[in-house]
């Protein structure tokens, strides 16, 4: 899986991407980050204000429970602030 | 319709003049510009998610498009590191009538703010230099946001 | 605050630039153009009040600067004969968040389409050329003006 | 009284501008309108709807109460249509 992190979600994980391969019980946003969050300090900094955290899978927005599989592009950001 | 993320600057007039491309059936023009406020030495980096950026704005100049009888519209959102007084993003919406044009633009605005992806890290500058800071997102943004759900 | 009446054109952005004048207090930048709508030969030719014009559009602006915390604001408007596609009118509003720069710009459109004393008369054109017409004046521009009573 | 009148008001009267005496007991916009619809056919026809007719004084806005006197500007006009 291609990940994508922005904002300070990159900085904290202290990278702006990379490819994991999920463990089979991983197939929902939600499962995902609880799975990056126990993958070391870092990420769970970066991941453990969940309210303050927006997913999108394959460039659109989506909630918790939605799939996710190996082939998709998966970015985790902060709420946005443009404009 | 003319969407466009860039580092570059944008000339504002010549952007709508090209929208306008001579038709003498639009009636209202109206814009929206956003500048960098700030003091002396101030700087703002805009990161955004480079593909996604685009096709969110799309997708939102789209929604615009479908709900308001506009004759164009164009958005175009820069990234990047700017200065005071920069600008960050232009919206204009043209229609026959100035209802329509000021209720597309703020709708633009409103959905852009809390669906585009960029993200804004500031630095004060100044004498005493800061930390660089993410700025938060306000939650009178998603209220104002809300507004437009009803009217579906 | 820059309040004109010309029968010259404007250059908006221009006038815009003068407006904010260096300033990066200014986050937002909303205007309103007015274009002439028309088909080919068509004449728009606009009358006005001259001394209570470019006093009622004063007025208009000055209560919009109460109202609302704007930076600046400025508003043209145009008299004599125009062409379809021609510039009619300016609105421009300066303020540090876009909310009320986007109110402040309607509520001035919405006041100066029922108060500032100017007239249009319009001529078709076309193969079959009718007489001038006196535009009529819109229930619904009162219904808009109204708006902005209760919010004193 | 120095009169003024615009867009169909000046056409059907046939002048933009005039100069007027008020007899005495002319004293308010409403007597004046009156007493002006009463000066002729031209007049008739610019001032009988009264409904579209907007007056102003010194170059405010004002109602039929309001009162008049020799030294006033009064422009009498249509619903403006400008912006």
């Amino acid at each position: 899986m291609q990940l994508l992190y922005f904002a300070w979600v990159r900085e904290r994980i202290g990278t702006g991407e990379e490819t994991l391969s999920l463990p089979g019980e991983v197939t929902t946003v939600g499962q995902l980050l609880d799975w990056l969050a126990a993958r070391g300090e870092q990420y769970a900094a970066a991941l453990d204000q969940r309210s303050h955290i927006r997913v999108a899978v394959n460039q659109t927005y989506v909630g918790t429970d939605h799939p996710v599989s190996d082939g998709d592009e998966v970015a985790i950001f902060p709420p946005v602030t443009g404009g | 319709m003319i969407v466009k993320v860039q580092a570059e600057d944008f000339d504002a007039a010549a952007e709508i003049r090209t929208l306008i491309g001579g038709r003498t059936d639009v009636g209202a023009v109206v814009t929206f510009t956003g500048l960098m406020r700030g003091g002396e030495g101030a700087t703002l980096t805009l990161e955004h998610y480079a593909g996604m950026s685009e096709k969110e704005l799309t997708t939102i100049a789209e929604e615009a498009a479908h709900r308001w009888p506009l004759t164009d519209l164009l958005i175009i959102h820069r990234h990047g590191t700017l200065n005071p007084g920069d600008q960050i993003v232009l919206v204009a919406t043209l229609a026959a009538h100035r209802g329509d044009a000021f209720a597309a633009a703020e709708f633009l605005m409103d959905w852009l703010k809390t669906r585009a992806p960029f993200w804004k890290k500031e630095e004060a500058g100044g004498k005493t230099p800061g930390e660089a800071k993410w700025v938060e997102a306000r939650a009178d943004d998603e209220k104002a946001a809300e507004r437009w759900e009803e009217k579906e």
